[in-house]
């Protein structure tokens, strides 16, 4: 292997000046490669800590917060949930299906880490434009594995999002939400227990993996990272299952003080994690610890990402039990160390010391930089772009146009390759809700689970794109039922040394903070994915928001889907015209632009709590929020889903009618309902505040809109299915 | 006409949980004198073309484009004439 | 009535057939890990869906070679019923224990949804609770569920009325666009010459409870503890 | 030590759907002259045994047991000597 220099390790001169200064002296070769990956941005967070810092994150369902592997929300009965969201962008760019396998894995493994059993995968995907043969390419591997991965544990895959744009075509994003249940009394720390006791080592033996992984992924790509690139981690969830169930047990069995899984820079930030939470020392022997390949050194064993290991701290007394728990799960446990009370992070060979470095100069001294932001020129651009030099088009055919592009169109190629039904618990599957529901078993509870993002908005607007997450994870929460509770981040941003790229970083986290405020959804997990640009050419700025809700009541569900001819179908919210952002001025105008909606978040707050009120005297039959493609895409899905048509007759007021139908206005949501329930609904919305509006009702077939009593849209039910189901499959083939 | 064999195996180093976990297997049926166990494809090609020559500049080209991944993966190619 | 439900390493629809014995149906169930061999106070054997040893190889090779495989057989012989579901029909294959294997599906894609089956073969100790062309709804969920075999054996098969499910379209029509996965015939399940060891690909345990959209797979459990009873009787 | 190649096949006639795509895809990318193509495994072991042919009869009973299904697979193994 190639001798690297602190800078190849992607350190530069001041933190390396800093390094000395910390250490005092000069560190040897394996210390500095445990120093420059415990200090990229991966692991240090050096650019995101400050505004991290500014994000919510209490309130009274919050068990634990960031800081752990995951994030804790009681749901009452002595149970919670265990979630967060994770991203494995760049080696998913390099390879796809291990790619995305891999943050599956990892981030399954943050989840029973915590002691709580792996209930449900989301994945959030972004790819660039899928005419283009290699953004195939990318989107069929991640999926498979996804897929391959997810299925093979037996965790059910049952949610999440796909959205297509060119601003992805070389940095794919593939991030994943891992949600769990645990009793509360069995929740597990990742922390080192008492001095002496001994640190196993279980799980699959150490390679060559993805040594520099975590540097790797805190670069930009170019020609010359290709060169440095780690051999590529591969996934193996056959030995991610037996871990699981190993640990699970050894909860169950009380055997267990602490407990941290290895994911990036391997052994080195794993131990030092869990020293530090104690202000422990701990001395390791690599020589001790398994490896797949024969001469590995200190610096590889410490550095290796090999997947599927975990870190175990026995609670004293019972690390021969839990080696034997491993063993009968035919898992490899080890000692392979000891926790000890200097303070120091101790590497032995056998009884050869090499390396000794301060756990905390590795966790708590890794430099931070308060960087600057300054608003791009582009801001200012799109907020002075006139929608009305934008002549309408054909609804019809754009209503086609839309159910067509990949971004809106139906996802089942995806979701059909993920077991979603897995453990008997998925209630509303994908496809059916903007939201999977999940019963808990022995219970009348059920949790709600979404993942969401704009990024266009987001890019237009990176304070209104933010909040426009947040409130719309929240909106399809409330739509299938659920009360928002809590929800985890994935920051996926390009380089946060530009001061633009920092400027959306600064507004989208005030924004997120903001709604997740006004919403009462505290921000308990989160991860950080920067620097996604090739040759200097970045994403579109992607906080991805994953949120969880409750719902008290599993009867209280509802899906997206008309039911019942005659019922009235309504609109939840303003009619608005607004264009800005919009997938129509995309894909219709070949526009990425405009003003994006204003979001009021205190209207937002009154709507959920109109569905949630709504939903306990069950006065709906079906509920949608309105997103991509605007109120005319939310009928045409409620009217496939169902299998039935839609008659509308909206009267424009002289508004423009393509805004009227593919306005992406937040704080939206059509609903149908018998018309008895129409009084109680009105009334209810009059209270809160929520503007109401019959706008037609659900017939046996066709869905047709009319503005001021003309025909604008069409379309028989079964040919929009057929659009809208076929668009992904003629691409990527059955 | 030609016929190929393409031999398509895991790169050195790469985790290879297949030939691990039929390594174990084995091992528990009694067979302990393994050493090591890598799985790989082996894809069978028959094809016309002119000669030998292009027969494998053509294979080794569909081998790189869609048989391997050689981000993990390597490949090798053999060619023999065969009977219609 | 006692139930086992194996566990090999990788098993994952172990606890979902454990929850529906135990909860909806309110039966003794108990879990048997594969290194178990003795399986005598059970009257019924499941081997459940998953993916044994990471399906690595073929899906259910190595699993077969479990110890509890081996008394299976034994178990089998003595007449009484086992049945494998998704993975457990793969081992069950790989055992010998039906004929014929399962391949990848012809989309080369895991294939997860819900489809029609119907019902080839009423009069059997798995399907007795369902009338005779029954058409019903059950989830499948699978890489390798491409049911494939020989003529001979395919008409072995047909002979011994040994077909008890195939996939259809809503009307009961056995059609290739039906046949998601690419089986020989449509072929979802099928029962040794016995009649006692029934594997299927389908997910009958997913389908058990209103709440997740549809209770005809119960039938296939119920059916199981009719013929239990009959013969206790 | 020895190292043994085993090649797990397809047995004829029975349907290859992975073959398939591969030889769909081709067509689709303008390889005309394609006539057939089959998907196997390729399987490398390493093992220790006192002679070629202790090696060569235990890969084959590894094989017949488990490493293919001879209901729908053939298999052929090669055996050489090589360096620790
Ligand atoms: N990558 C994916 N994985 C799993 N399910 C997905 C994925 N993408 C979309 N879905 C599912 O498809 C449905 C529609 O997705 P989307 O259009 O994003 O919903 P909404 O706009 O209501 O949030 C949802 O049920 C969602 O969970
Ligand atoms: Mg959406």
């Amino acid at each position: 292997m190639a001798v690297l220099t602190y800078k190849d390790m992607g350190l530069n001169d001041e933190e390396y000046a800093k390094l000395l200064e910390v250490l005092g002296r000069e560190p040897n070769y394996l210390e500095l490669g445990m120093f420059s990956v415990m200090w990229s941005e991966h692991c240090g967070y050096k650019s995101s800590k400050p505004l991290l810092k500014t994000l919510p994150t209490e309130g009274p369902q919050v068990i634990i917060g960031p800081g752990e592997n995951a994030g804790v929300v009681d749901i009452g009965d002595g149970q919670a949930i265990v979630f967060k969201i994770e991203s494995h962008n760049s080696p998913s760019a390099v390879e796809p299906y291990q790619g995305a396998a891999t943050g599956v894995g990892g981030i399954i493994r943050d989840i029973f880490t915590m002691g709580a059993r792996p209930i449900a995968v989301l994945d959030s995907l972004r790819f660039g434009n899928l005419d283009d043969e290699k953004v195939q390419r990318l989107f069929k591997g991640a999926v498979a594995g996804i897929a391959g991965y997810g299925n093979g544990l037996g965790v059910p895959t049952v949610g999440g999002e796909v959205y297509f744009n060119p601003a992805y075509n070389e940095n794919p994003l593939v991030n994943a939400m891992g949600v769990g249940l645990v009793n509360i009394d069995e929740i597990a720390l990742a922390v080192a227990g008492e001095v002496g006791s001994p640190l196993i080592l279980a799980g699959a033996k150490t390679g060559r993996d993805g040594i520099h992984g975590a540097t790797f992924s805190s670069e930009e790509l170019s020609d010359s990272t290709k060169d440095k690139r780690p051999t590529v981690q591969a996934g193996d969830p056959f030995m991610e299952k037996l871990l699981i169930e190993a640990c699970l047990e050894l909860i169950a069995e009380d055997l267990v003080a602490g407990m941290q899984d290895l994911g990036a820079a391997g052994l080195t930030s794993s131990v030092a994690e869990a020293a530090s939470k104690k202000e422990r020392g701990v001395k390791i022997d690599v020589s001790q610890v398994p490896c797949r390949e024969s001469g590995m050194t200190p610096y590889e064993i410490m550095l290796a990402e090999s997947q599927e290991r975990m870190l175990i701290v026995p609670k004293s007394g019972q690390d021969k039990r839990v080696i034997e728990i491993c063993n009968k799960w035919g898992l490899e446990a080890v000692v392979i160390g000891e926790v000890t009370d200097d303070g120091l992070f101790k590497i032995y060979e056998g009884s050869k010391l090499v390396g000794e470095l301060p756990v905390l100069a590795l966790t708590d001294d890794c430099p931070v930089y308060v960087r600057e932001g300054k608003e791009p020129s582009y801001y200012k651009e799109h907020r002075n772009f006139d929608e009305t030099t934008v002549a309408e088009k054909d609804l019809n055919k754009s209503l086609v146009e839309l159910l067509k592009s990949p971004s809106i169109a139906s996802k089942k190629w995806v979701f059909s390759q993920y077991d979603h039904q897995v453990m008997t618990n998925t209630v509303i599957v994908p496809g059916e809700a903007g939201a999977a529901v999940l019963r808990i078993k022995d219970t009348p509870k059920g949790i709600a689970v979404t993942t969401d993002c704009n990024s266009r908005m987001v890019y237009l607007d990176p304070y209104q794109g933010a909040m426009m997450a947040v409130s719309e994870a929240a909106r399809n929460l409330a739509c299938v039922g659920a009360k928002p509770l809590a929800l985890s981040n994935c920051l996926n941003f390009g380089n946060p040394e530009k001061p633009d790229i920092y400027w959306q970083m600064q507004l989208a986290v005030k924004g997120i903070a903001d709604a997740s405020i006004a919403l009462d959804a505290p921000v308990v997990s989160g991860n950080v994915s920067l620097y996604n640009e090739t040759e200097s050419v970045g994403i579109y700025p992607t906080p991805i928001i994953g949120m969880l809700g409750i719902l008290d009541d599993i009867n209280h569900r509802q899906d997206m889907a008309f039911k019942t001819e005659d019922d009235l179908v309504v609109l939840l919210g303003d009619l608005n015209v607004s264009l800005g952002g919009s997938e129509y001025l995309y894909v219709c105008h070949g526009l990425e632009t405009g003003i994006v909606p204003e979001i009021n978040l205190k209207q937002e707050r009154a709507l959920i709590d109109v569905l949630l009120q709504g939903h306990k005297q069950k006065l709906f039959n079906s509920c949608h929020d309105i997103s991509e493609g605007g109120l005319a895409v939310a009928l045409v899905e409620s009217a496939i889903k169902g299998n039935m048509g839609v008659k509308i007759d909206i009267a424009t007021n002289n508004r423009r009618k393509d805004g009227l139908l593919f306005s992406e206005a937040p704080t939206r949501v059509i609903v149908s309902l018998n018309p008895s329930n129409l009084k109680k609904l009105e009334e209810l919305a009059k209270s809160l505040r929520i503007t109401t509006q019959v706008l037609g009702k659900v017939v046996d077939q066709d869905i047709v809109i009319s503005l001021d009593g003309d025909e604008a849209i069409n379309i028989g039910t079964d040919l929009a299915q057929e659009i809208w189901g076929e668009a992904i499959p003629c691409i990527m083939g059955k | 006409m030609f016929k190929a064999n393409v031999y398509v195996t895991l790169k050195n180093g790469v985790l290879d949980p297949q030939g691990d976990a039929v390594k174990n297997s084995l091992q528990v049926l009694g067979y302990n004198n393994i050493d090591k166990i890598r799985t790989g494809k082996f894809i069978e090609i028959w094809l016309d073309a002119k000669s030998e020559k292009e027969a494998m500049e053509q294979v080794e080209a569909i081998s790189e484009k869609l048989l391997a991944n050689l981000v993990v993966e390597d490949y090798r190619v053999e060619v023999v004439e065969v009977e219609k | 009535m006692n139930f086992a439900v194996v566990v090999f390493p990788g098993s994952n629809a172990d606890k979902d057939c454990y929850h529906v014995l135990k909860n909806v149906l309110n039966e003794s169930v108990e879990y048997v890990w594969h290194q178990d061999t003795d399986l005598d106070k059970y009257d019924l054997v499941i081997l459940p869906g998953g993916a044994s040893y990471g399906d690595y190889l073929r899906a259910g090779a190595i699993a077969r070679f479990s110890p509890v495989v081996d008394s299976l057989v034994n178990f089998a012989d003595q007449g009484k019923l086992v049945l494998g579901i998704g993975n457990g029909f793969q081992v069950l294959s790989e055992a010998r224990l039906l004929p014929g294997v399962l391949l990848k599906n012809k989309n080369l894609k895991f294939i997860c949804d819900t489809t029609y089956l119907k019902v080839v073969q009423q009069d059997t100790a798995f399907t007795n609770n369902f009338k005779e062309n029954e058409v019903v709804k059950m989830p499948i969920a699978h890489g390798y569920g491409n049911y494939f075999c020989d003529e001979s054996t395919l008409k072995e098969l047909k002979d011994n009325k040994q077909i008890l499910f195939t996939y259809c379209d809503d009307n009961g029509e056995v059609s290739p666009e039906a046949n998601l996965n690419g089986s020989l015939n449509n072929i979802a399940g099928i029962v040794n010459k016995n009649g006692n060891v029934f594997g299927m690909m389908p997910h009958p345990e997913r389908h058990a409870e209103d709440i997740l959209g549809g209770t005809d797979g119960l039938k296939v459990f119920t059916s199981m503890i009719n013929r239990l009873e009959e013969v206790r009787v």
